[in-house]
């Protein structure tokens, strides 16, 4: 089997979690989507480590799940604060920054 | 850098070399001369109301001084041989850049000399008169010290050994007529007067500007020896020649009042009367005609040019006469006699060698009694409660004397009376035109005839109006009038200069000692054969001048005068036109100033909403599309990720496609 | 002597004594006058005594000193004069002190009697709804901007002027430190009218802006002298916007940033050309360069020197400015505070023409060659439109900067006439019209001072009231109408008569000019100081003051000199442009039928 | 199976590569309709257990790709631990929300649609076309002397520095998570003897204790509308103040207070509540927040016709906030796309 399937794979997850960011207003399913995203880069990573026969592709992931978790904590104690204060998650709520 | 000036020389048709001689001796001092009254001017103007009560003490001083010098470099230069008359002295470089040498120069030559000593002498006579003219005036030390730098001013424009030197001056008395006449600055006619001759005079100057401007093109010089050097010697083409010459002309034409710019000197007279007679009579006005002698090898070579000015001149004294009929203004008519006089100068300076010992000495002449006619004026303005018009006059012989003996004696010398000065150089000028043979000479000739008819008739007209008939003035009432002659301080000068008049055409014209004199500036006239005899075009001149007179008379002193001139609407259209200065003011406005005006306005708006509205325009439309384009920040998270998204997809497929490509 | 880094120290001193002014607490006022006098004056005295020391016959940039600074890009602290920079640092350097002399008490005064005006009235002639607000402080209305207040378009550019505007008197306020001795609550009200302004600030601004002046002439390493360009306008700016008329915020914000925008659009492209020029030095020498010895040597191909020689020359034209680029400058004229006006138009601007015969000329020689037509036609335009547009002006300020226009056409004509008598002239136009201008501006100035407008028709008959001040006057007006006699004449003459040997139809239409700078000149003159006193306020103007005497003497005194005496400057200016021409393979047309076939004659022409 | 096991297994798969295709055609659909589902589904509940599947699904195939490691650490650092925290924070936001799926951003969906399908086509045919996976080099000497050893090996060697760089950002992390769930406590500290006596003081408190699951009306009262077993909502009573009849605008028939959603017992409002009818909920569309609340004509309507939350201007402190239904299951986005609505009626 060409391993370049799961590289196409990724790319659809890749671009279904882009649309999820796209349309979904729940700040947590946005977030969700984005873990998808950072997954189907792993999976590209991952991927391109066992085409090229080194490891790197792999701590490269490995690295990228720990930011993941960073920014998990990190961005959904932001929810919060934000829900506490507004009563919502919804990303469209938070549009007070414009013209 | 220069460094020696000190020989110039140029060379005559003929090949032969004539010296400017090296200034040495009093020469040396020449400079002096401008520096004086150039002095005078400048104490009294920076020195301020402290120097007020001696203002024209020094400004008289400092004229003086310039006339004895002037004197002494005249005694001088008679002691030297008749070719060796011309020094030059070398005063410092002044606009020094590569080829483009300009040095502050003097040249004191034959020329000049006449000249200086007619601008010092008339100068001085006219700044002791204006001792008691301006006796009242609070700015009297202002006016002698403009009167100061006017003097230096011409001077040098008359000494200068080159024509950047001469341009110069030549702008300078521009400045200095333009600060007299509108001395009475809280007069608006007098301001609007001022301007109007400094705009006339500075188109002339563009002409005298690029005159000098062609001659370095050409010659690669702008002195006097460079340039009438390769004038004479031919190598200037003949193109080139005539637009010189007509380029210097047009400044001429400014400076003299003649067609087609004569339409500010009449205004000029807003000035102050010694003012008038100084400047707008006796000096400035004719340094057309000394430019054009002094440009003598330049005209030599083209004789189109030499036609423009014949022609000119002769349009010009027409012009002068016809209008000078029609105004009662006093100050006026001796204005457009001005013009009409420097006309005849024109027209015998136009006429070549022959003729140009002729202006000169008509030119000298006129100075004396026209200057002398206007201080005349000025004595009976000053005892009329300056009034001017001829028709509030009438019998002042009674009450001024003095002022109509000289007046009358400037009055006969300008008509031309036998063995008074114009009779002398009016009639070799005529008869110079009927010489110049053909069609073109008779023309000339009769034109020069038929102006002095009409000159006759004219200043008759004003001298009876002014002195005879019977009083249109009353002594009482709320308009009352006490006539009265001037003080010894005005009267002084008008003896003097009518003395001039009476003399100084003979004194010129018989024995030729003036030609004579001029003859290595201004060349030989080839005595041509005469048209008429001279004694025939004498008394043929004689004649038409009695006739003017006589028709003078009869209608001025054998009939009553109206106090008040007939409306515009009952005269005839020749009166009508020569009332409006033959619509030359309606002309220049028509043409000049009313399209200039809308073109202004037109410019003034379209630098507002045009070019600055497309400044503004552009500004306005970044910021509108900005306001637009500031609607896409909506706010949403999600929509700024569509944008990053559809950036990625750009990025991606750009990249694609030139990867693929 | 020419081991002395002349122009380091002309550069540090007022650089230096800027911030130290900029430093001083708002209550020593006075101090900072008389420090920033001094200050000026000794620059002054620097400036001439290295004026003694240059060596007019010395090719090549004197004084050089090269320092490295970015060396990884090849940018250099590099200054050096040669004869055209010379004399535009002796003028910057002679006009400031008398600017800060005549601005004495400009700023005190104006912060007096913008103090007395109530905040709400203080912007009381906007006609736009919304317009006033003066209680709010430095904000300006969006609506209401611009001099002509119409065109609803204007809007938004004005909205950025009046917001900048703001900025800027906040900006320019904060330098000195918070004023002790007011109490904080009177301290905070006052600050918020328009009319307290800081006067140590201000003379730290004109410090600086002689700083920049003089560090824009001395650079000889293109980028140095880019960023001394730009650096420029930022007192410029301020002293525009926040010390312009205190009664017309919106509009003096308008002209300030109208100013800005126009400056930085030009010297945007300017900085494009610079980098532009710097890649071509790494194509053509291996390694790139900003030097400018270095750079005039370098052959470029025509293309690229056309599109570089663009971008320098709109920049500079835009500086200068030139015809279609000028409508910053009546603006920038009116608005500005007397001594602003006079530094605008008698240095900063003559920064374009300096540039186009210091940069644009040597640089790129073909592409000067190809454009030259172009430049001349804008040249004579530009004197007839300005010379026109200033005789239809009632805004006396407005009137003057409508003059350099015309002037900016003659100097352009001169440089790009590629004769040496035109390019002589042309940059000794440059010191004169610095003069003239300058010393027309102040007396403008004077009057503006005394009764509070410029309107033309407030005037009238002020030759009886003020003889002095109208002689001055006419003076200056003369002198801006190249009478002889006065310095303009020169230069006048030799930009035409260079001109003409080099384009006789041009130079005569030129010539032509002069008649209508005699008309606006006089008009002028005539409208103001002569005829009868129809404004009773106009009886009691008194004339001169001491101080007055004093800052318009020395101009006067060098407007008279340089007219009969120019043979100094000449023998300085000479030179450097003859070798700037020649440089470029241009020499001046001999005479047709020279005079030197003569034996004895005046120096033949054309030999250069 | 052990961590032997999987290793070897992982080897195997790779060797034999029709097992490997077997796992990748059956995961791979699962993981993409995973993804599809997680992105459609409305409850986020759902949203974080499809999450789960797929990241399982994407585990798996770490591991067949010779990276057992990673395989595990996603299945319990991802799948456990992250997905913990996510439906944690559900929980803490209201574990009933349901997004509503109506787009209020116009353009927003067709953008996500074209823009989504171009490029994952610039991305998948390229691929598809560029990459030959038969000359995968494959990670069998790389992983000699066991995977987990061998990335250990890389990881203290040539990444030691981004390692430990990553590592304070872990720190950094939960430093700012604890700043950022701070809250700072106003006035001293609280006692019990306080809480009870703010519980019967302040208005809107719950005196009596929350009913239990499955009791759908939280009072008796009467203004309180009782939802219905079948997510429908008891008829209004008419002649009760605040409460209209029958109102125009369907996003204001019901005021919060007479919701009969639960309550979180931290949520004030209840302002339909007799005795606080003062309460801006109280003064119906008309009243001071209906200034905001009725310029909603775009406003999307709930798809299941259940009780739309009231416009309520959001509240910038916790106990002025007037909406009860906040802290509800359902409220959420319908508040969220009000106060959406209500923020751009504002702006205009």
């Amino acid at each position: 089997m060409n391993p370049a399937n799961y590289l196409i794979l990724s790319a659809l997850l890749f671009t279904i979690g882009t649309v999820g960011v796209l349309v979904r207003r729940n700040a947590i399913v946005v977030f969700m989507s984005i873990e998808l995203m950072l997954n189907a880069v792993n999976l590209t990573l991952v991927t391109f480590s066992r085409i090229n026969g080194t490891l790197d592709g792999q701590i490269m992931a490995f690295f990228v799940m720990v930011v993941a978790a960073a920014e998990v904590v990190i961005g959904l104690a932001i929810i919060l604060s934000i829900f506490r204060t507004r009563r919502s998650a919804s990303v469209d709520d938070v549009n007070l920054l414009k013209y | 850098m220069r460094v020696d000036p000190v020989l110039l020389a140029a060379t005559e048709p003929g090949g032969q070399p004539i010296h400017y001689a090296a200034a040495s001796g009093v020469f040396s001092l020449s400079w002096l001369v401008i520096v004086l009254p150039l002095a005078g001017a400048a104490v009294l103007l920076l020195g301020g109301r402290r120097t007020d009560r001696v203002g024209h003490i020094i400004g008289t001083l400092a004229a003086a001084a310039s006339f004895v010098l002037g004197l002494v470099l005249f005694a001088t230069l008679l002691g030297r041989d008749g070719d060796d008359r011309a020094l030059s002295q070398h005063l410092y470089s002044w606009i020094p850049v590569n080829g483009f040498q300009v040095d502050v120069g003097l040249l004191v030559d034959q020329l000049s000399i006449v000249f200086v000593l007619l601008i010092t002498g008339v100068g001085t006579l006219i700044h002791i008169y204006s001792i008691g003219y301006m006796a009242h005036d609070p700015n009297r030390r202002k006016f002698f010290a403009y009167m100061n730098l006017f003097l230096a001013s011409m001077l040098l424009l008359v000494l200068g050994n080159n024509f950047l030197s001469l341009y110069a001056g030549w702008e300078l008395v521009g400045l200095s007529s333009y600060l007299l006449i509108k001395f009475w600055e809280d007069r608006p006619a007098a301001a609007t007067a001022a301007n109007k001759a400094f705009y006339m005079n500075r188109v002339g100057d563009v002409g005298l500007a690029l005159a000098i401007m062609f001659m370095f093109a050409t010659v690669g010089s702008t002195s006097y020896a460079d340039v009438f050097g390769a004038a004479a010697a031919g190598v200037i083409g003949y193109g080139t020649l005539t637009a010189i010459a007509l380029l210097l002309l047009l400044g001429a034409c400014g400076k003299s009042g003649q067609f087609p710019l004569q339409a500010w000197l009449p205004d000029a007279m807003e000035g102050p009367t010694p003012i008038s007679a100084l400047i707008h009579a006796a000096t400035m006005v004719t340094a057309g005609v000394y430019l054009i002698v002094r440009a003598g090898p330049i005209f030599d070579g083209t004789q189109a040019a030499r036609t423009v000015v014949v022609i000119i001149g002769a349009a010009t004294i027409l012009i002068g006469c016809v209008i000078g009929c029609a105004y009662d203004d006093i100050k006026k008519v001796l204005a457009y006699s001005t013009v009409s006089q420097i006309g005849y100068m024109f027209l015998a300076v136009g006429l070549g060698p022959a003729g140009y010992a002729l202006g000169i000495m008509h030119l000298v002449a006129h100075g004396f009694f026209k200057a002398g006619l206007f201080l005349g004026a000025g004595s009976v303005i000053h005892g009329m409660d300056d009034d001017q018009d001829l028709r509030h006059y009438g019998g002042l012989w009674r009450y001024m004397p003095i002022t109509w003996v000289t007046f009358g004696l400037g009055y006969l010398a300008i008509i031309g009376f036998p063995g008074l000065s114009g009779f002398f150089t009016k009639d070799r000028i005529i008869e110079t035109a009927f010489d110049k043979g053909g069609t073109s000479g008779y023309l000339l000739g009769s034109i020069a005839l038929l102006g002095a008819g009409i000159t006759a008739f004219y200043m008759t007209r004003l001298f009876l109006m002014t002195f005879h008939g019977k009083p249109r003035w009353s002594s009482e009432g709320p308009a009352a009038k006490h006539p009265h002659e001037s003080p010894v301080s005005m009267t002084g000068p008008m003896v003097v200069l009518a003395v001039g008049s009476v003399f100084a055409g003979g004194l010129f014209v018989l024995g030729h000692s003036l030609q004579d004199w001029l003859e290595p500036v201004a060349g030989t006239g080839v005595e041509g054969v005469h048209t008429f005899s001279p004694v025939v075009l004498t008394l043929l001149t004689l004649v038409v001048t009695a006739g003017g007179f006589a028709g003078a008379y009869l209608r001025y002193q054998m009939r009553p005068v109206e106090s008040v001139a007939r409306p515009d609407t009952e005269v005839s259209l020749v009166t009508f036109a020569a009332r409006h200065d033959l619509f030359a003011n309606t002309f220049n406005e028509t043409v000049a100033m009313r399209p200039g005006q809308y073109l202004t306005r037109f410019l003034v708006w379209l630098d507002l909403v045009g070019i600055d509205g497309l400044v503004r325009g552009s500004a306005a439309a970044i910021g509108g599309l900005s306001g637009r384009m500031r609607r896409l920040q909506t706010g949403f998270v999600r929509s700024y990720a569509l944008s990053m998204l559809g950036g990625a997809v750009l990025v991606v497929g750009a990249l694609l496609l030139v990867r693929a490509g | 002597m020419n081991t002395v880094p002349w122009l380091t120290i002309l550069l540090i001193v007022p650089a230096a004594a800027a911030v130290v002014v900029a430093a001083l607490p708002r209550r020593h006022a006075t101090l900072a006058k008389q420090l920033t006098l001094a200050v000026t004056l000794a620059v002054l005295v620097l400036a001439v005594i290295a004026t003694f020391a240059y060596d007019p016959d010395k090719a090549g940039f004197q004084f050089g000193q090269s320092y490295d600074w970015i060396s990884t890009f090849g940018i250099s602290y590099s200054v050096g004069a040669d004869g055209i920079s010379l004399v535009l640092m002796l003028l910057a350097a002679l006009l400031v002190p008398v600017v800060v002399l005549s601005s004495w008490n400009e700023v005190d005064g104006e912060a007096a009697g913008g103090g007395r005006v109530p905040a709400p009235t203080a912007v009381p002639d906007r006609g736009t709804p919304g317009g006033s607000a003066g209680g709010a402080g430095p904000a300006v209305d969006v609506e209401g901007i611009g001099p002509v207040g119409g065109a609803g378009g204007a809007g938004g550019a004005g909205g950025v002027g009046g917001g900048a505007g703001g900025a800027t008197a906040v900006l320019a306020a904060p330098a000195p430190a918070r004023p002790v001795t007011f109490p904080p609550v009177e301290t905070r009200g006052e600050a918020e009218t328009p009319g307290r302004r800081s006067v140590p600030a201000f003379f730290a601004l004109l410090l600086a802006l002689e700083a920049g002046m003089i560090g824009v002439f001395a650079a000889t390493d293109v980028f140095l002298f880019y960023v001394f360009f730009e650096a420029m306008l930022i007192p410029m700016y301020f002293l525009i916007g926040s010390y312009g008329p205190v009664k017309e915020q919106a509009q003096r914000s308008y002209a300030a940033v109208k100013f800005l925008v126009y400056s930085l659009f030009g010297g945007l492209l300017m900085l494009a050309a610079v980098i532009g020029l710097y890649v071509v030095s790494a194509d053509n020498l291996g390694h790139g360069t900003f030097d400018f010895a270095t750079l005039r040597q370098m052959e470029i191909t025509p293309g690229v020197q056309k599109l570089l020689f663009l971008g320098f020359f709109v920049a500079f034209a835009i500086k200068a400015p030139l015809f279609p680029f000028h409508t910053w400058l009546p603006d920038a004229g009116a608005q500005s505070p007397t001594g602003g006006a006079v530094l605008l138009v008698g240095v900063l601007d003559k920064v374009g023409t300096f540039g186009l015969i210091r940069y644009c000329i040597p640089l790129f020689p073909d592409a000067a060659d190809y454009f030259a037509p172009m430049v001349l036609g804008l040249a004579v335009v530009g004197i007839f439109y300005g010379a026109l547009l200033a005789i239809g002006q009632r805004d006396m300020k407005r009137l003057v900067a409508y003059t350099s226009l015309a002037h900016f056409g003659f100097i352009a004509l001169g440089v790009f006439a590629f004769t040496s008598q035109a390019g002589t002239g042309a940059v000794l136009y440059m010191v004169n019209h610095g003069l003239s201008t300058g010393l027309l501006f102040l007396v403008v100035g004077f009057l503006v001072a005394r009764r509070g407008t410029r309107d033309v028709g407030a005037y009238g008959g002020l030759a009886k009231v003020t003889p002095l001040l109208a002689g001055v006057f006419l003076l200056a007006g003369l002198s801006s109408l190249a009478l002889p006699g006065t310095n303009s004449f020169v230069s006048e003459f030799l930009v035409l008569v260079g001109t003409f040997t080099a384009n006789k139809p041009l130079a005569i239409v030129a010539t032509c000019g002069i008649v209508l700078a005699a008309i606006y000149v006089l008009y002028l003159y005539q409208r103001t100081m002569t005829g009868p006193i129809v404004h009773p306020e106009n009886k009691v103007l008194h004339d001169l003051s001491l101080r007055e005497k004093l800052v318009v003497a020395p101009i006067v005194a060098l407007i008279v000199a340089l007219g009969v005496y120019p043979k100094p400057l000449l023998d300085i200016i000479t030179p450097t442009v003859t070798a700037t021409y020649a440089d470029i393979g241009k020499s001046d047309p001999a005479p047709t039928h020279p005079a030197a076939a003569h034996p004895v004659a005046t120096q033949p022409g054309g030999h250069s | 199976m052990t961590h032997a096991t999987l290793l070897a297994a992982a080897g195997e798969i790779t060797s034999t590569s029709t097992g490997e295709a077997a796992v990748f055609w059956i995961l791979a659909p699962i993981a993409v309709l995973a993804a599809v589902g997680m992105v459609l589904v409305r409850s986020a509940v759902h949203c974080a257990l499809l999450l789960v599947a797929n990241l399982f699904c994407v585990a798996v195939f770490y591991m067949v790709q010779q990276a057992p490691f990673l395989g595990f650490v996603q299945i319990i650092v991802y799948a456990g631990a992250i997905m913990v925290l996510f439906l944690f924070v559900l929980m803490l936001v209201g574990v009933d929300s349901s997004d509503s799926l109506v787009e209020t951003i116009r353009g927003q969906r067709l953008g996500a649609a074209i823009f989504g399908l171009g490029f994952a086509g610039l991305l998948v045919f390229p691929i598809g076309s560029a990459i030959d996976g038969g000359s995968a080099k494959g990670l069998d000497k790389a992983n000699e002397g066991g995977n987990v050893q061998a990335i250990g090996r890389l990881l203290f060697s040539n990444y030691v520095f981004v390692f430990e760089a990553i590592s304070a950002l872990l720190v950094v992390a939960a430093i700012g998570t604890m700043v950022l769930g701070h809250r700072e406590r106003e006035g001293g500290r609280v006692g019990q003897r306080e809480w009870m006596r703010r519980r019967f003081t302040e208005p809107g408190r719950q005196v009596t204790p929350l009913p239990g699951p499955g009791v759908f009306a939280r009072h008796d009262s009467a203004d309180t509308l009782g939802l219905l077993p079948g997510g429908g909502r008891a008829s209004g009573i008419g002649g009760i103040p605040g409460i209209p009849e029958t109102a125009e605008e369907p996003g204001v028939t019901d005021l919060p207070g007479g919701r009969a959603a639960s309550d979180t017992p931290d949520t004030p409002g209840a302002p339909g509540t007799p005795g606080v009818s003062d309460g801006p909920g109280s003064a119906g569309p008309g009243g001071p927040p209906g200034s905001r609340g009725p310029d909603r004509p775009d406003r999307p309507d709930r798809p299941g016709g259940t009780t739309p939350g009231a416009p309520v201007p959001p509240a910038p402190t916790d106990g002025a906030a007037a909406d009860g239904g906040a802290g509800g299951a359902e409220p959420v986005d319908v508040n969220g796309s009000a106060l959406a609505g209500a923020g751009k009626g504002d702006e205009r």
